[in-house]
């Protein structure tokens, strides 16, 4: 009765209780389909901060991967095939198991008292509400603890082996080889053998067990994908971004200092740079946000490669200090890894609905460059690029990524560093070829208006910086009406000229036509996939997703020109839209959507498809 | 830092360019000159001494010395002078505050750079009032005040700074007066050596909106009456004509009048590296009716943050060998595509 | 050869060293016209916060006065008369003397050193670069010290009594009735005969030496103006502001709480509340801005009118809370006092560049109310406004001012306060009406979206808020994600629907034209004055002064359309235009200047002629 | 605000109808608990009642209680609460917090309150570690502890709460521990007796991220080891097989074992209104060699800012007689146009 389909990309997604190991499962899912050639995208979602109790609903902990033998650029919209560990992650989930999917429950959890706890009225199981899936329920506490009846351990151990049970299934189902979670077992388990051999145990057994399972309707096998040659790993988003300032600082052979205030979902860049210390890498935790900026500052003062990293909140606190950074004209990048608002909001849920405050939540005529990346391993491009940009600018650049592209992890391609990230030229100042009587901190190169950085120890540049209106020339404080006009006029010219120094925008499709799609920052996969599909269509539609947000790439308008209609897929209430209408005085329309979850490619397709109906 | 003993600056080498625009006959004027003759002495490069503060009258100061200078926002100069430090720890860090950029908006900078111990010093102009903002009330305005915020008198409790920086575990606190260069030069000298936080309030005159508000106990008449000077290893004992000390009274500490009944030796010796009697000095200290303390109350040694990062890194660094970045790309889960 | 002229409007400054007493001095000038029945405006010119050195550029104070017998707006861009007490201020303000103005001098303080601290390289008194004036020597301080030399006072004392020499000369030139000032004196100085007996010499004294001075070539006239019956103060606009809270309060009849911190030019606002407890107003100093609003916003919730005050580097530090605010949906005032930016900037200058910050600087799609002052009397009715609103839609409400109309005063005729000021309704249950069983916090109105208002103290309604997503229908906290987008919805929709409950946009001019002008804020005086001026000259322009930023009268749209061009001027890089421009899809120009001070009628009577030109 | 003696509340009249989420094992569960009993026996009305917290873990507790309660921002439960009791005095005020958000980005607001000594009770859950954002340390965290934010050991010093609160003027300090109802029961009535500011310390346990950082002196079987509850007029022993006490060497207090060389009598006696004793007590505290300090280590009283507030208010009324706004609107200079 089992079949086998050759598939192009599957998603599947595993989802129990916060203690039941799903992140685990998920990623061993996600690593051995890497090894296994194909493309993948995967998407951890974790519950509310807090460890809500057993069997809720608040605290399912779920993992999703969408693997492929073609490019894959999101954790997909629907899930081909659902693992359920319990009747919440059953409640949660069912409504994106695609109709006809494949549904693994483990039946022992199914119990009155956590059937009701998750909400259902009725046992789902055998309520009939299952039907049309194809339902493989396994009693995997039973099961588990039997396969493992000889191994000398308590029963709590064993039943929690019971994840890698579920997976040795799902290993047999699409085909994949178990060789790579053996290894990770042998050692992540080297100091505990009993617990290796339960959990490899386990993992085989459930393979086995799958393999005679007369429910067992289709397995299902997905090619290695074509992949550019190299040599790959997988990526977190807030890793990459950590790596990237690391590279950086490497690159500007200057010292690395990280001044930040733990906040979700930015805490694991902080987490990550703590590590790195023979990287002449340090990490400062403050007593806050705002401590957390200026003692960067301190450190960008000092010739550190200046950084801070927080979340809406946290970076609405540091509106000051940057304000600050701004007005000394000094390098320092500032990470806002967006999260759900506003205020507390939703905390571990994604959205991109701090651009506005990127731009303008300071006091003043204020501004400064801001760069969004697109995808986990972008965050490691756009990291260096920040810096770079902080860096030969003499500015604060804002980095902005989201929960999202934090934590969801791909596959990424070892860059060749050495080639192209090795060399940053930053502006600092060698005192002994400088004509010390005649220097002013405020002197600037003509053409990019950037100043020069003079550190303490350097002899003979001593200066004072302030907040305070500068003189043009001298650069101490002034008063003066004209000099003000003169300072704003330059402090906007600098970062315009800023355009000069990034790659011009690249478009992905004709140069003109019906449809532009405009996007920015995370939402990348979908809409690339989305509007994939449609040009398989036949439809006229072309993309610039936007990496550089301020300055943007300078053909920016002159794309814009060329299409009949503009939309601007965002995931806030409308806020690129409204700066590319008020910049390019043109009437771009908006789709958006603020449910604290990522775009969907079909909730894409259908509405570039209705914007395209329109024009 | 090793002192460096070849350098002979004189006072003007540490003057900037710039005019001072304090008013006439503010206290600012006196720390300023004290300040730049003490950094004569201190054995550091020009280049290698950054101030660093916040907004106030008060921090101003960093245009009027010729060194590094940093004027940055209201009540975060120690969070900014924290980063600097421990960026680079070869540098002696200066933070110029006010009563109310230091104890009121930053009031929490202050008490973590206190609780890490980061080694700069904390220089606090104390005139009990908001002088920038022109006359209202501060955290250490004293009680009923009139002042442009308070038309009905201040219903505040004031901080007493020291003993604020004591509960924050503060290694060193020191107390001086503006009318008192030498004093001051003294207790600045001793900061410096200090290593860890060295927290340093001055008593400072604001002619325009709190004029006198010290004067009892700073002005040269009435001083000796109402202040002691601490002095390591001696009694306190104080008093222009009539002359006082300090005893203990099961654990409280009274004023005596020396003679009869007491002597020199019933009196308090001070002793500046006892943690449990730096506990009383600043509790007393906080009382209003006790003589004012003025020198170097605290002072013991304890680990400083920006050497522990330091060590740190270089142990890390021993540890783990040359950082390798193409060796981090490639850590992990790795798979090669042909 | 004294001649008398009459003229509409004079345009007189005093300026001086800070300690000269010219706010004094301009005070007693402008309260003098005022009672004479002419329209009024004036600028005080503080210099920066510190006193500087005697003498010195950075130590000028100054005061201007305008005054007339046709309506003022401004305090005027250029000046008649300019009363200089040292070379300094002559330095300062010389530049802003119309050709053959009257400059009156006091030769005494034209020192060698003071000549020298001013910045002139020679004597200006002699060097022939006062040509094309009516220059007054007077050697004030001896002359003063002369006239009063029978008068028991030492003579520190009496020199400090010349700005009333200078001003009894002054108030010859333009035929002022000294009794207002006289009797003032008699007032003040009532417990101090010498010193009343001094000052009245003085200012008797200048008046006859002016009499008898060969050099006052004429004299000037300005009639009374035709002004509004009714009874009239003055009135500067941080006052202002203070006691339109204090009669919102007591329309809506809750207690007043002001929680805020000192900041310049905003701390006048803190300074005049603490004043009226009586009001049962408490005003609360904290320990800094954030602590300032959140403070406020536990009285707000404790069930008074919560307000706070700052300018823009402590706007910024209230975003996070301004954000929970609008979270919880209390009502809530916030003003902004702007001054120059970006950073601690020019913080006793003027500028409009907080716009942006009160629309944007928070995280997350975080919409509130935006209101702001048109010129210092209006402050009154702002303030009320902007406290009607909160209280009515549960809504924190931003309100803004500028540093120059905060300080700027002008005649305000007393307002029938009982027919206009007098019924605030809030949303404050009556616990007693309640079905407490199945009342919701989070209930709202069907129309307008705004929720009911329970405060501890209340039975039966007790319920805990956050800042975390709250579920549409109970209010408790809520991860889901359709709820989320409906509370994003609706969160914009209460604020839209705020329209719905303020004036439609006044229109000044015809309904059609060629040019429209729109403006905001603090900048009104001197563009209308721009736009009369254009209109007798026959040009077809019209304006629209927004006082309702956020959201805008509901006919702003239709207006624009009517006009072949659209200009905003404002005191910033080009906010409110690229506001409009996103909104209204339009192509409106901006006129912008970042100078520290207000706009001139004529700078802006060129740009809007030069655009006229261009349409 | 007098008690009221016939209101019979249950515990369960506290608790909301929401579902309490934190980890199995959290000692939030035991504080909430405590709280809830300790309530109905106040003497207030459950609509009088208001709890104000910031975020973490600690601060999602106003949810669980069936009173009026707010989920503030992240260290600003002090300020938010220090308006609503100004605003409205009759309210009983509990600001609920965890050592992050009242010691790290809260700090100033809680010295402030603290200093002002508004009327309310703040209760600072201590697990010396953030719990809400998964295993940062905290600025109570041991020196060397390994957490998330510090993979080689943490450097920074902690601080001491108790210390601290002193340092702020505090005039009630107490501490008490999650395993121990009564206890907590005990000190939350007195707190809430108390009028001005109380400052309350709970050992609590979070066993996900920091189990066992008390457990030495929270633990049954250890406890009576390693701290000593403080009874105010009664001498500071404690142990539980062999009886221990404290006395004063000098300045300094000591642990002696008694029995020959010392007895009962030879220790100190605690006395909670004795800011001498006190400010050795905070400082004897930090030191971890010593006991740990149950029960309320000082109380005295002082003027308190929100009865001083509505004292000023109706001083003013008195004396200006009612508000009369058109009196406000024609005071100083007016002139009429007819
Ligand atoms: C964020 C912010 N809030 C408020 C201010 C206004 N401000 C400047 S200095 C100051 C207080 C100064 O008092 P203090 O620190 O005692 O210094 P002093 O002038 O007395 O030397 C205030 C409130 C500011 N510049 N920035
Ligand atoms: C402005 C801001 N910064 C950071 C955070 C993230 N954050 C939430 S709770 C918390 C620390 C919680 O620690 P603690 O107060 O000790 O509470 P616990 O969870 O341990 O009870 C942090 C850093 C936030 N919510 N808001
Ligand atoms: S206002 Fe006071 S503190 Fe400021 S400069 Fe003048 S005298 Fe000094
Ligand atoms: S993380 Fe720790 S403090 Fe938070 S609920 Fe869990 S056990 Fe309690
Ligand atoms: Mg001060
Ligand atoms: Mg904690």
């Amino acid at each position: 009765m089992s079949t086998l389909t050759e598939v192009e990309s599957v998603v599947v997604r595993f989802s129990g209780d916060s203690g039941d190991g799903m992140q685990l499962t998920g990623n061993q899912f996600s690593n051995t389909s890497a090894m296994m050639g194909n493309d993948i995208a995967t998407f951890p979602d974790y519950p509310a901060e807090i460890r809500a109790p057993q069997g809720t609903i608040a605290g399912v902990s779920g993992f999703q991967i969408h693997f492929g033998s073609r490019e894959i650029f999101t954790p997909g919209d629907a899930t081909d095939m659902l693992v359920a560990f319990n009747p919440a992650a059953l409640k949660v989930n069912l409504k994106d198991l695609k109709k006809g999917g494949t549904l693994l429950v483990n039946s022992d959890a199914f119990t009155d008292s956590k059937i009701a706890k998750a909400g259902f009225e009725v046992n789902p199981l055998e309520s009939g509400e299952l039907e049309g899936y194809q339902v493989i329920k396994v009693p995997m506490d039973s099961q588990t603890i039997e396969a493992l009846k000889e191994i000398d351990l308590d029963t709590k151990s064993k039943k929690r082996c019971k994840n890698f049970y579920a997976l040795g299934m799902t290993y047999f189902l699409y085909h994949r080889d178990m060789k790579t979670t053996l290894q990770w077992m042998e050692h992540k388990f080297s100091d505990h053998p009993q617990l290796l051999l339960a959990n490899q145990s386990a993992m085989k057994a459930g393979a086995h067990f799958a393999e005679t399972l007369e429910e067992v309707v289709s397995t299902y096998k997905v090619s290695s994908a074509k992949i550019d040659p190299g040599t790959y790993r997988q990526i977190n988003g807030n890793t990459s971004t950590a790596w990237g300032f690391i590279r950086a600082a490497q690159a500007a052979k200057l010292p690395l200092f990280l001044g930040s205030y733990p906040i979700t979902p930015a805490s694991d860049i902080l987490h990550e740079l703590s590590k790195y210390k023979e990287f002449d890498v340090k990490t400062f935790q403050a007593e806050d946000e705002i401590a957390g900026i200026c003692a960067a500052m301190g450190a960008g003062l000092a010739g550190s490669l200046a950084i801070t990293t927080s979340s809406g909140p946290g970076i609405g606190l540091k509106g000051e200090a940057i304000g600050l950074a701004i007005s000394y004209e000094m390098p320092l990048v500032i990470v806002n890894v967006q999260r759900g608002g506003p205020s507390t909001g939703l905390p571990t849920k994604t959205e991109q609905s701090d651009l506005f405050q990127a731009f303008y939540g300071r006091n003043g005529d204020a501004p400064l460059v801001i760069v969004a990346a697109s995808r986990p391993n972008d965050c490691f491009h756009m990291a260096y690029e920040a810096s770079r940009l902080a860096l030969e600018h003499m500015t604060p650049v804002i980095m902005l990524t989201d929960g999202y592209i934090a934590n969801g992890t791909e596959p990424w391609k070892i860059p060749d560093v050495d080639a192209h990230y090795a060399d940053i030229k930053h502006k600092m100042l060698d005192p002994t070829t400088v004509d010390t009587e005649n220097w002013s901190w405020i002197s600037r190169d003509p053409k990019t208006h950037v100043r020069d950085w003079a550190i303490p120890g350097m002899p003979g540049l001593e200066h004072r910086i302030g907040g305070l209106e500068k003189d043009f020339t001298t650069g101490n404080v002034s008063y003066d009406p004209a000099n003000h006009q003169k300072m704003s006029n330059i402090r906007q010219a600098k970062i315009e000229a800023v355009s000069e120094n990034i790659p011009l925008q690249e478009l992905e499709g004709e140069s003109s036509g019906d449809l532009l799609i405009i996007s920015w920052g995370g939402t990348y996969g979908a809409v690339e996939m989305a509007m994939r599909a449609l040009q398989k269509e036949g439809k006229k539609v072309s993309l610039i997703h936007l990496r550089y947000i301020n300055p943007m790439p300078k053909n920016v308008g002159e794309v814009i020109k060329n299409f009949k209609k503009v939309i601007v897929p965002e995931l806030n209430m409308g806020q690129m839209v409204h700066l590319i209408n008020a910049k390019f005085g043109c009437n771009a329309i908006g789709f958006n959507k603020v449910e604290g979850l990522p775009f969907k490619i079909a909730e894409l397709h259908a509405a570039f498809t209705q914007a395209l109906n329109e024009v | 830092m090793s002192k460096n003993t070849e350098l002979t600056y004189t006072k003007k080498d540490f003057s900037s360019d710039q005019e001072v625009k304090w008013c006439p006959g503010c206290g600012d004027y006196a720390i300023l000159s004290a300040i730049q003759t003490a950094l004569t002495q201190i054995g550091r490069k020009r280049e290698e001494i950054v101030f660093v503060s916040g907004i106030g009258c008060s921090s101003r100061f960093p245009y009027y010395m010729n060194t590094y200078g940093y004027h940055t926002i209201h009540g975060r100069a120690p969070a900014v002078a924290s980063g600097l430090k421990t960026a680079n720890p070869s540098l002696s860090v200066w933070v110029i505050t006010g009563d109310g950029d230091s104890l009121s908006i930053g009031g929490n900078h202050l008490i973590h750079a206190i609780r890490r111990n980061i080694d700069m010093n904390i220089v606090l102009f104390n005139n009990e009032i908001y002088g920038l903002t022109k006359g209202q009330y501060s955290p250490t305005t004293q009680q009923g005040q009139i002042t442009k915020s308070t038309p009905y008198g201040s219903l505040d409790r004031p901080f007493s700074p020291a003993k604020l920086a004591f509960g924050a575990s503060a290694t060193f606190i020191a107390r001086t007066l503006d009318t008192d260069s030498k004093h001051m030069q003294e207790v600045m000298l001793e900061a410096e050596s200090h290593r860890g936080t060295s927290f340093i309030e001055i008593y400072q005159n604001c002619v325009i909106f709190n004029d006198g508000c010290h004067s009892s106990y700073v002005d040269k008449q009435s001083r000796e009456d109402h202040s002691i000077v601490l002095t390591h290893g001696k009694p306190m004992i104080f008093g222009s004509e009539i002359k006082k000390g300090i005893i203990l009274d099961h654990l409280t500490p009274k004023v005596v009048e020396l003679g009869e009944t007491y002597t020199e030796g019933d009196c308090l010796i001070h002793d500046k590296t006892n943690e449990m009697l730096a506990s009383l000095l600043v509790a007393m200290d906080a009382n209003k009716a006790m003589p004012k303390l003025y020198g170097v109350l605290y002072a013991v040694n304890d680990v400083i943050y920006n050497e522990q990062v330091a060590a740190q890194v270089a142990e890390v660094k021993a540890k783990k060998g040359p950082a390798d970045f193409h060796k981090l790309l490639n850590s992990g889960d790795t798979w090669h595509i042909e």
